[in-house]
């Protein structure tokens, strides 16, 4: 039942936040809107991979979600950096 | 303009993800991971030292140039694969031994291939990202 | 449904409806620094909830190890990520919302 | 037989050290070895005669069936003879002629270079064996005409005689090939057995075609005759060895090998007959109107090559010993013709026949022996050249069936020979002498052992024909027709109808000679045809040739990444697209049911994000969108159960979100450059593409993938390489080989940015 649960209401709740934040990634009128709808994509592919994890009761997506938090982190400071670079 | 809080996280969060690449690598025979994945997460992490303190920081804390990791990582390979011939299998047939400490863990050929993989993605990364940031 | 599986379904229910709020607050925020106030402090908490879920409903060493160092790890890079894009979105002169009732940034930070 | 090739190699290679250690006297110490060849040769000539043929095979390319076999017949043995003879005299020659040369070590070694391929052509018995020893004589002979490349006339002759010679040589592999396989086997004896089939067979006119064409431009027929007189930029020796006695000859000697098994129909008479009869005339009558001593000699080489290919072309028995004794007299006497050319050049410094004149007085011996050499090319009788042209007059007699034009022809050429031999041999030796830039002298011995010993050989044989050159012209008649011969090679044949013809030809010849500044006059207009003749054909292929090239880059190289990124999209859609409708056939998806809500959502996701990404007004905005599309794809990769890929794909993703940010920075502003039309094209194109990978991956997924080799992965991944994660253990252990050719390219392309980054930065 929890399975179940976790695939049939959680994962449609994180799919109407991850179209939210592409609506924003594609009209987010500055560029820093931008980076933040990329960030806040990020958290939602982390929720989704935890759900996940709890519906095919495999704790082996972790290590992706680590990966994915570090590097995205990344992106968005590289992208800060370039932001203030002025273009 | 480096950022005084970034330069201070980034002295934090530089071992964590070193520590964590090279665990990707290691664990990469039996869980998911291996020479790719860890070493692209390792050039992440200098990557981020390039952009908080600066490039010439970032190939300090490296210590050996990019383009001799590349090098390192392509003989290592090649290296690796010896050991099968000399056994006269054919090239880069894996051969593993069992070594006395840590209850028997294994060390193979594989794994220093996987090591060669390791030292190639990272250095051609960032030797493309040190690249581009110089000025 | 054990108590185990209600706490997770719980965890799980509550960190998505925080990141769904996140995400609401990216869309309707009027301007840049208000969606990012919204988001990063929303996700990174329903993050950790759902992660902690995990936690709770594996039980093992390993998970529960690997998870901590996620949420550290989110923890620690979230302001700092978000203290740099809004460092440099005010730097590259962002618009601030009209209705914004005082500025006291403005004037005291000299970005060279 | 393979030594004596192989040694050839070898001496070609040793040359430029035995050169250096011996400068003086290289010519003869070189000239022993061609000498050892000759003799062991000439060993030969009783056994071969009595009809024993040596073989020698080494497999070569066995999966082809293609082997380095050697067969020495008597065509071969003469053919032998002719190049080492002939070779060791004209190194003895060069020696001399190339005194005291910085380069003379580069000029020997392709000397030989050349010797051992040639000698390789003749005793090869397999087709493509022959091609490759054909192909390096065409090599070697541009080494040689080009020898001294500062002079730009001599790059360019020796580029057109590569041209030619390759571009035949070309056609002439086709034409081998096909009758490799019409006649089921490449070794030449084996092929004669099957003759029946190959001349029966369909492909025969095409194969024949192939081949005569690669023949005509080696020997210099016709349409392709130009090079041959352009080739004398090369130094003398060169054009007395390669173009007068031996690689010419290829062309005829390959005609006279393949004769038993392409030739005897009247196809094979009816091609080639006529193109030896005109290339005769053509050559004798251009002849005529030259005044350089060596251009002379080529042109009535360019005629004796074409008497050669019309003889082998008429292939009656009489005929093909004509040829025979046509090739040894032709070889003899202007081989010394050549070289006594080049003493004349090397002692008075110019080669103008009609201002150089009365040296018989200063070159006494030099005199004798190009005297006798002319007596010899004239078909006067003590010479060989007399006993040569009576078997040829003899040969084209008309006889029931015969042509009568081809007599004509023959006998018009005969008397221009004749002049040219008067003016080549006799015209600089007599008359009063005429001031040159250097005063003559007589040449030193080594520039005269040369003429003497080859003019003496051309008397010897024609005065005792029967010892000396019968049963070795036997044999070889023997070996063309591919059937034994017997031969009565006399000097007097009584006064038959054959006779009194030479007589008349050589009063005609007299005549001319005597006419001669007359004819050089009014046969200006062979001048204006000229113009219009293969020549000028040769220069405009190559004008055009490198217009259409330069068109060619400026349209494909346009220099804009855009057009690249084009034309290599393009292409791969237009190819593997018509490769997957034809072969496999499209298949969309039918069975959609099974597919789940939220996977519907995030493929709507992703197409949102790669719309934006294309319609992003700022490229970073492209690059944020381009980002999520990574991600998308990143999730699809963790609902399939595939954590590696999901976790390489993140990474790989952020590490081009940081690349593109550190390159966009260094880019001008954002602007949109391209119209609505391009922008279309692109579209339509980047659809296509987008199009195409999907039917790949339905084709792929459609197919019932062969479960065994990923059950073998699986369950042998934890024994055999001692690792639970299958995709690890297979990209490190399994197929490593495949991971090290992917690190590879990813270092060069590590390398290949920091290049283009250092160099960037310099040019600044």
């Amino acid at each position: 039942m929890l399975r179940a649960l976790a695939l049939w209401a959680v994962m449609p709740v994180l799919a109407a936040a991850l179209v939210l934040t592409l609506y924003r990634i594609v009209r987010g009128p500055s560029a820093p809107d931008r980076v933040v709808a990329l960030d806040l994509l990020t958290v939602v592919v982390i929720g989704m991979i935890a759900a996940y994890e709890v519906a095919t009761d495999q704790p082996v997506y972790l290590d992706v979600a680590i990966t994915l938090a570090l590097v995205s982190f990344l992106g968005t400071i590289a992208f800060a950096r370039y932001v203030e670079r002025g273009r | 303009m480096p950022s005084l809080i970034l330069s201070t996280a980034a002295r934090y969060l530089l071992p964590l993800l070193l520590l964590f690449s090279v665990f990707l690598l290691l664990r990469g025979h039996d869980e998911p991971g291996g020479g790719f994945v860890g070493g692209l997460v390792g050039a992440a992490a200098f990557v981020l030292v390039g952009i908080a303190a600066g490039v010439d920081q970032a190939r300090r804390l490296l210590r050996v140039d990019p383009r001799a990791a590349l090098a390192a990582g392509l003989l290592l390979a090649v290296a690796s694969g010896l050991p099968g011939v000399a056994l006269g299998r054919p090239f880069l047939t894996g051969w593993w031994v069992t070594l006395p400490v840590a209850g028997g863990a294994k060390l193979g050929t594989p794994l220093l291939f996987d090591l060669a993989v390791y030292l190639v993605v990272l250095g051609a990364a960032l030797t493309i990202v040190f690249a581009l940031m110089e000025e | 449904m054990s108590p185990r599986e209600l706490l997770t379904a719980a965890l799980l229910a509550f960190g998505a409806i925080w990141i769904l709020i996140a995400a609401a607050g990216i869309v309707r925020m009027p301007d840049l620094y208000l969606r990012m106030s919204a988001s990063s402090k929303a996700a990174t908490l329903g993050a950790a909830l759902m992660l902690l879920a995990v936690a709770v409903h594996f039980q093992a060493l390993g998970v529960v190890s690997r998870v901590g160092a996620t949420v550290a790890f989110i923890l620690l890079t979230a302001p700092v990520a978000a203290h740099m894009i809004a460092r440099a979105a005010y730097v590259t002169g962002v618009p601030l919302w009209r209705g914004t009732m005082v500025d006291e940034l403005r004037g005291r930070y000299d970005p060279e | 037989m393979i030594a004596a090739v192989a040694s050839g190699f070898a001496l070609a290679l040793a040359a430029p050290w035995i050169v250096r250690r011996a400068p003086a006297h290289a010519g003869w110490m070189l000239a022993l070895a061609p000498a050892a060849m000759t003799a062991y040769l000439a060993a030969q000539v009783p056994a071969v005669a009595a009809g024993s043929i040596a073989t020698a095979a080494t497999a070569w390319i066995p999966t082809l069936g293609i082997a380095l076999s050697f067969r020495l017949d008597g065509l071969s043995l003469l053919f032998g003879l002719l190049i080492t003879g002939v070779g060791a005299v004209v190194t003895v020659y060069a020696g001399g002629y190339l005194a005291g040369h910085p380069q003379l070590g580069r000029f020997f070694a392709s000397l030989f270079l050349f010797m051992a391929s040639m000698l390789g052509l003749v005793l090869a018995d397999d087709l493509i064996a022959m091609f490759v020893f054909w192909e390096l004589t065409s090599v070697s002979s541009y080494l040689l005409i080009g020898f001294d490349h500062d002079r730009a006339e001599a790059r360019s002759a020796a580029l057109q005689a590569l041209l030619v010679t390759a571009g035949g040589g070309l056609v002439l592999l086709t034409g081998l090939l096909l009758l490799g396989q019409v006649g089921g086997t490449f070794a030449v004896s084996a092929l004669i057995a099957h003759a029946e089939a190959v001349r029966g067979h369909v492909l025969y006119l095409p194969v024949l075609v192939l081949i005569l064409v690669g023949a005509f431009t080696k020997s210099a027929q016709v349409p392709f005759h130009f090079w041959l007189p352009s080739a004398m930029e090369a130094p003398t020796p060169v054009s007395a060895y390669l173009h007068s006695a031996t690689m010419v000859k290829a062309g005829v000697y390959l005609l006279a090998r393949l004769a038993p098994v392409l030739g005897g129909t009247t196809v094979w008479t009816a091609l080639v007959l006529p193109v030896g009869a005109a290339t005769m005339l053509v050559g004798a009558l251009l002849a005529l109107r030259q005044t350089d001593l060596k251009r002379i000699l080529a042109y009535s080489t360019v005629s004796a090559l074409g008497a050669l290919t019309a003889l082998i072309g008429a292939g009656t028995p009489a005929a093909v010993e004509a040829a025979m004794v046509f090739l040894l007299a032709h070889a003899l006497y202007k081989g010394a013709l050549f070289l006594v050319a080049g003493a004349v050049d090397h002692e008075t410094g110019m080669r103008d026949v009609s201002r150089v004149g009365g040296l018989r007085r200063a070159m006494p011996l030099t005199a004798a022996a190009a005297g006798l050499a002319a007596l010899s090319m004239a078909g006067l009788p003590p010479a060989l050249g007399f006993l040569a042209k009576e078997l040829l007059y003899e040969a084209v007699w008309p006889g029931p069936g015969g042509a009568a034009w081809a007599l004509g022809v023959v006998v018009v050429a005969s008397a221009a020979l004749v002049a040219v031999a008067g003016i080549a041999g006799v015209e600089p030796f007599a008359g009063p002498a005429h001031p040159t830039p250097r005063t003559p002298h007589e040449a030193p011995p080594s520039l005269l052992v040369g003429p003497a010993l080859l003019a003496g050989l051309g008397l010897a044989v024609g005065l005792a024909p029967v010892w000396t050159a019968q049963p070795l012209v036997a044999s070889a008649a023997g070996a063309t027709l591919g059937a034994p011969v017997t031969l009565a090679l006399k000097l007097w044949h009584g006064f038959t109808p054959a006779l009194g013809l030479s007589v008349l030809t050589v009063l005609a010849g007299a005549t001319l000679y005597a006419t001669r500044s007359v004819l050089r006059r009014d046969a200006a207009w062979l001048d204006r045809a000229g113009r219009l003749g293969p020549a000028a054909w040769y220069d405009w292929a190559m004008r055009a040739l490198l217009a259409a090239a330069r068109d060619q880059t400026r349209l494909l190289q346009s220099g804009y990444l855009r057009t690249y990124l084009l034309v290599v999209v393009g292409t791969t859609v237009a190819v593997t697209g018509y490769a997957l409708a034809t072969r496999v056939g499209v298949r969309l998806p039918t069975a959609l049911g099974d597919v789940r809500s939220y996977e519907w959502v995030l493929a709507a996701a992703i197409l949102l994000a790669a719309l934006g990404a294309v319609r992003a007004p700022s490229r970073l905005a492209a690059v944020a969108a381009l980002g999520a599309v990574g991600y998308g794809i990143a999730v699809v990769f963790i609902l399939y159960g595939a954590p590696d890929l999901a976790m390489t794909q993140f990474a790989v993703e952020t590490l081009t979100v940081i690349l593109f940010v550190l390159v966009l920075y260094r880019m001008p502003r954002f602007a949109r450059y391209s119209g609505t039309a391009a922008r279309v094209r692109d579209a339509l194109v980047a659809t296509a593409a987008g199009g195409l990978m999907t039917l790949l991956l339905l084709a792929a997924t459609g197919f019932s993938l062969e479960r065994r080799v990923s059950a073998y992965y699986a369950e042998s991944s934890v024994p055999l390489a001692g690792g639970r994660n299958v995709v690890n253990v297979i990209l490190v252990d399994f197929r490593a080989l495949d991971t090290l050719g992917e690190i590879t390219v990813l270092a060069i392309a590590g390398v290949g940015v920091y290049a283009l980054m250092r160099l960037r930065a310099r040019t600044r």
